[in-house]
């Protein structure tokens, strides 16, 4: 069982080090094969032959692509509304737009998915509007959180998207009880969820699949590796090369993939999905890249280095899937600028549709709390209702 | 055992949280049981017994040793809609499942704006009396009130016992349920094990009274009810509520009796800075002001830990101690 | 920076902040700073810019993301004989540590007889007010009250928050220090960089008065005493305690004005039920009953989550509600 | 990553299955090479081949032996007494002499020692007197935990073994922490803890693991496995086929014992203690059966057949260590019923001392809780004691 450390040097090339880490910035999606990280598409978008091409059809893979261009657009747009101060607070997902909308095309529409924070092309894929997104960035009441949560901290069960309590990883368990208790009720429901390599460290992460070794859930939990929680690089957060290799020690089936790689993300997950009824969970480590600010109120210049930024540009899912679709005739410049052009006709409505909502009523803080409020909530909104009503 | 009965028969508390967990189990397809223990030797104080065999290990599971990891697994499973009964081994070790009590649980349903909510019953055996020391012996109840988002039940009979814990699972939101460790043997009585919930939110006047009202709840039930009864022959008419709901507390009970008596000693096992009894003044000096002959006294533990070779005899309160702030309510001068 | 001044200078609550933990590091070699992010960047707030450049990556770590796993090593720390300084990021992220704190930490003297202890702070970033929503928002000091064990200061100047700190870093028992990030930036005071510790358990009087006192800590002691100076115009002279310490508190001095005044208002930001303004409100209608003209009024947040979108104008109390409350001290008939 | 299903099944033997489980009772130590279980002797005493017989000299290894059987004494003298009533309450160590003797031998006096609940052992190999093990499990007020502790829930400073706080597992992160203070002091001090099969599922094990990967503290991680956390099997608590290939999800060093094998036990764990300031944490699996009750509350038989209990009965650690000696013509009947004479001889004593001991003042309940108890606890000491005066 002791690991060779010539092993675990070698892979070593993935970790992402702090700013004065010494290691010279390098892509590992260069030394995919290497690291044992799966792809379909290398940066040129050119078939690497490891995995086959997933089946989708011509129209499916224009519309993927166009919907990640969609993701993109948005976080563009968030960016400048919070710093124009319209919006109170952002959360990037430059660079992740790939694992999102391709772990969740591989899943079906009743399937159950529990996000994390930066997921409008989850929430899109699940078909939610523009203007609910909006509707939730700029706090509104009409939205199914009702204008209680952060900007980007979304949900909707109608989409079968149950919101997290923001607390990291705490929901990573949440997730696998509900694919247990799929389970136990006979049900078919599979069950999706995303989390970052720095939820690993939480416990919950630990709960979360050591119960389902033991229970075999049919849940896929997707690791996120960005490389940084806020400013801690993945080297103080764990010592092991990987995080797929954590799925070991419970069991657990497990696999790193190009998470900018949209057709691999497709692939794997889908398989694994595939799986779950048999098989239980399945870890999957998506090696990504957080290009943006982890949130507005941040700065990455204090930690890392425009240099390993850059190295992670070529492998830009949207680069790496336009020449794709490019080399298979489905895509041209005509196409990408009408693209651009609709989303920001899109983004542009929905923003000034959102911005003109009404914010939440005071009363409705204390709607949801119980089933049936208690008296001393009744007690306490009628005293806080008359005290605001006096201001 | 059957789940529905029309004959009155004797049952401990034991027994009722057995027969009301069987009952829910059998009735209700939705009621898993799960906990460290829980199955076949029917958890380590026997309250599951013989139900992994009946119901089987699928419904009653045996958890990893992980609080955590029970309630938040139980936690998803409520949102997906099971109704998972939870049982904590000890209230000492519920602690590492406090944020995802106070923080998941009893918040997806407002997290979510209505979308998503967690019906559950987390079982928390309390209470010092068995020589366990302080983690085997705790009273952990007022943790749960501030910020809010469960409710709080503490059986101290046989049939509240049995119609709360019936409640707790038929109750659409998180439900702590307080059980009286001490008490599990301590008597048996006579119901209905007919499936009917209690109603959650009232208090019992245990012993009606003139003069002074104590307000208490839990283990220390029985010791009030003997104090009151010693007191009554020193000519103090003692009348004693169990709470038997923390949250929501019955305030239209509570304030008839304070009002009648002018007089108030809240009694709990819990330490006493911000114990329960913290609240209840708070709340009595305020609704009641006008009312109150004397100050309200608290009878609690100290602040410090459960004492294992002397706590149950001087860490725990009785009725000695009662009778005490009882009479300090009684003859109060200022 | 240098460690020692001798000079007044200006600082804001987050220089002073990270003036004291430069001290702290600079003149203890066995003081450490732990946590998320606190490292190269200084914190997400920033509050240890520049300690990891100046200390090394040694004594000022940035740990995993796990606050349970943060807090746990500290108490291994501070058992060997390290002062570790813990940062939560947000407050509403330390509950996932509450048994490592109240179960491990502030017992380890108690349950080893004496042998072991483990003096460490445990700086909780609290507080709403920057649009955080309910977890980045929340007030968290109550549920470290009950049980005992922990030491609870809640600085609202700069001063405060450098004298404190420093304090916290001396005590030999584990303390909980409550920084109000809503302040972080919003004064700037003179005061000697000096290394001099605040003398724990003492309140101050932060403005003198005559017909009812107010008492709160913490992010409400800027909006008590705008309310206080405002209720000067309509003539009713109001005393203004800055609690300061919550464990312990300081009995003398609130008791003093309480007999002086007989009219209670207790100011909190932290929801209602249970919040410490229960214990105090518990306290006082014993201690003062005699010189109580008027209900112990508490003015706190409703026991709801904090709003993201209107939390900050609605969920928070502010001056206008402190003022009803005094009001309502001043003028209750029954 | 992936692991084959086959290997998975192989190992499966070692998992303790609960009553029904099906697989007819075996000791794992019986197929130690096949289960990757270190050894130096079997069940006969004779060497094995695998681990080189440890530099122990005659009187050592005769004194080790000598310390083995006094801490079963202990055990059985324990259980009588709870169950006739003298002592509250009773948690067996039978069948765990070896794991708790042998690895303490392996450390220095001045490493430090954060203790389980089954560990008179551990403590007496520290130089602890009878007589104070006695007063604790008395609850008598003259013993370094002033009888405030559960029965054999120890610890004791002058021998630098701290005293857990009761919920298992709790204090593995803790063992850790004070590890890395150590290694920050520059001090030489290494560490070792102990903790059960169950306890590895606790998020704290996942959190002592993972800081210990990143900072390398020099401490040793002893998993007991003893097949059981009171009712519930191994099989139950983690889907993995060891405990010790945990540590690969952490970068942790990790291997597995025979922990009846004192010999084995000592070695394994000195190699682990000498490699700590260089390589850091060890994970040591040490794979032997919990041959008691859970505690005297429990009941086995309603959870295990006591043919698996039989199976474990040749592989007792005092047995093959008293065949070895034999072999070794350092041990025969007659020092054999002389040690069991003054093994008795000297518990006697022990307990008609600690028994004539006085129990604590209600006063010092309110010691130890600061350094300087506050007005607070003052005005709530004296009120306490005046009122119990009064009754
Ligand atoms: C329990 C908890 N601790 C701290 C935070 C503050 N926080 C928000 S995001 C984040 C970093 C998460 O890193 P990772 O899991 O890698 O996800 P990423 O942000 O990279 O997508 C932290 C520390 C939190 N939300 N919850
Ligand atoms: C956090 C916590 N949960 C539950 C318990 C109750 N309990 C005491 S020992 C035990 C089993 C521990 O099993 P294991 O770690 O394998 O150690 P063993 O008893 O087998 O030596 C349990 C569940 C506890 N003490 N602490
Ligand atoms: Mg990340
Ligand atoms: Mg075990």
């Amino acid at each position: 069982m002791a690991k060779d450390k010539a092993s675990q040097a070698k892979a070593a090339g993935k970790k992402t080090k702090s700013i004065d880490g010494g290691t010279p910035p390098s892509c590992p999606l260069a030394r995919a094969q290497e690291l044992n990280i799966r792809q379909v598409i290398d940066a040129e978008g050119n078939l690497v032959g490891d995995l086959p091409e997933p089946d989708l059809s011509d129209d499916q893979l224009r519309a993927h692509y166009e919907m990640m261009v969609l993701v993109r657009a948005i976080d563009d747009r968030g960016w400048t509304l919070q710093r124009s101060g319209r919006v109170e607070f952002w959360i990037p997902h430059r660079g992740l737009e790939a694992v999102h909308t391709s772990a969740t095309l591989a899943f079906d529409n009743d399937d159950w998915i529990f996000l994390g924070y930066r997921h409008p092309g989850t929430m899109l894929m699940r078909g939610v509007p523009l203007l609910q997104l909006f509707a939730q960035f700029f706090g509104r009441a009409d939205e199914p959180l009702k204008g209680r949560r952060l900007p980007t901290l979304m949900g909707d069960r109608r989409a079968n998207i149950v919101p997290m309590t923001t607390q990291v990883g705490s929901y990573v368990p949440h997730a696998c009880g509900a694919a247990w208790a799929a389970k136990i009720k006979g049900d078919k429901t599979r069950f999706l969820t995303f989390f970052g390599d720095g939820s690993t460290s939480r416990g919950e992460f630990h709960s979360a699949l050591n119960f389902a070794g033991v229970h075999k859930p049919p849940v896929v939990f997707i690791c996120e590796n960005n490389g940084w929680a806020v400013t801690t690089p993945t080297s103080l957060q764990t010592a092991t090369d990987t995080f797929a290799e954590k799925g070991d020690a419970y069991g657990i089936r497990n696999l790193r993939v190009d998470g900018n790689d949209p057709l691999a993300v497709y692939a794997v997950t889908r398989e694994a999905r595939d799986l779950a009824p048999e098989e239980g969970a399945s870890l999957i480590e998506a090696v990504t890249y957080r290009m943006g600010y982890h949130t507005t109120s941040d700065n990455p210049d204090l930690y890392r280095t425009r240099e390993e930024v850059a190295a992670w540009e070529p492998w830009c899912p949207l680069i790496r899937m336009r020449k794709y679709l490019e080399k298979r005739g489905l895509w041209d410049d005509a196409s990408e600028a009408d693209l651009w052009a609709r989303c920001k006709a899109d983004i542009d409505a929905a923003v000034k549709g959102a911005e003109a909502m009404p914010f939440p009523d005071p009363s409705t803080m204390f709607d949801d709390t119980f089933a049936e409020p208690t008296w001393m909530l009744e007690e306490q909104r009628r005293q806080l209702l008359e005290e605001l009503e006096s201001r | 055992m059957v789940a529905i009965e029309s004959k009155p028969r004797k049952a401990t508390v034991l027994e009722a949280i057995n027969a009301a967990m069987a009952h829910a189990l059998e009735t209700d397809p939705d009621v898993v049981l799960m906990g460290q223990d829980v199955g076949k030797a029917g958890g380590i104080f026997r309250t599951s017994t013989g139900l992994s065999q009946r119901i089987g290990s699928k419904r009653v599971i045996d958890t990893p040793l992980d609080e955590k990891g029970i309630v938040a697994h139980a936690v998803g499973m409520a949102l997906y809609g099971l109704k998972p009964i939870v049982e904590i081994q000890f209230s000492g070790f519920i602690h590492d499942a406090f944020e995802h009590i106070m923080f998941c649980a009893a918040r997806y349903r407002w997290a979510s704006g209505g979308q998503y909510s967690c019906p559950m019953v987390i079982r928390a055996p309390s209470f010092g009396g068995i020589k366990g020391g302080f983690w085997h012996s705790q009273s952990v109840e007022a943790y749960y009130v501030h910020h809010g988002g469960v409710k709080i039940l503490c059986p101290s009979t046989p049939e509240d016992a049995y119609r709360m814990m019936i409640a707790a699972v038929q109750d659409p939101d998180p439900v702590l349920l307080v059980e009286p460790v001490p008490l599990y043997r301590a008597m048996s009585a006579e119901f209905v094990h007919d499936g009917k919930p209690t109603d959650i939110g009232r208090a019992e006047v245990v012993r009606a009274g003139a003069d002074v009202t104590i307000l208490t709840y839990g283990v220390m039930r029985p010791q009030s009810i003997s104090a009151a009864e010693d007191l009554a022959e020193e000519g103090i008419d003692t009348e004693v509520i169990d709470l038997r709901t923390l949250i929501p507390y019955d305030i239209e009970t509570i304030l008839a009796s304070v009002q009648k008596t002018g007089r108030v000693v809240i009694v709990h096992e819990a330490p006493l800075s911000l114990g329960f009894g913290a609240e209840m003044a708070a709340v009595l000096q305020e609704k009641a002001f006008g009312y109150l002959h004397t100050p309200i006294q608290r009878v609690a533990a100290p602040d410090v830990p459960y004492h294992f070779s002397i706590g149950d005899e001087c860490y725990k309160p009785d009725a000695h101690r009662i009778k005490l702030a009882v009479r300090r309510a009684m003859e109060f001068e200022f």
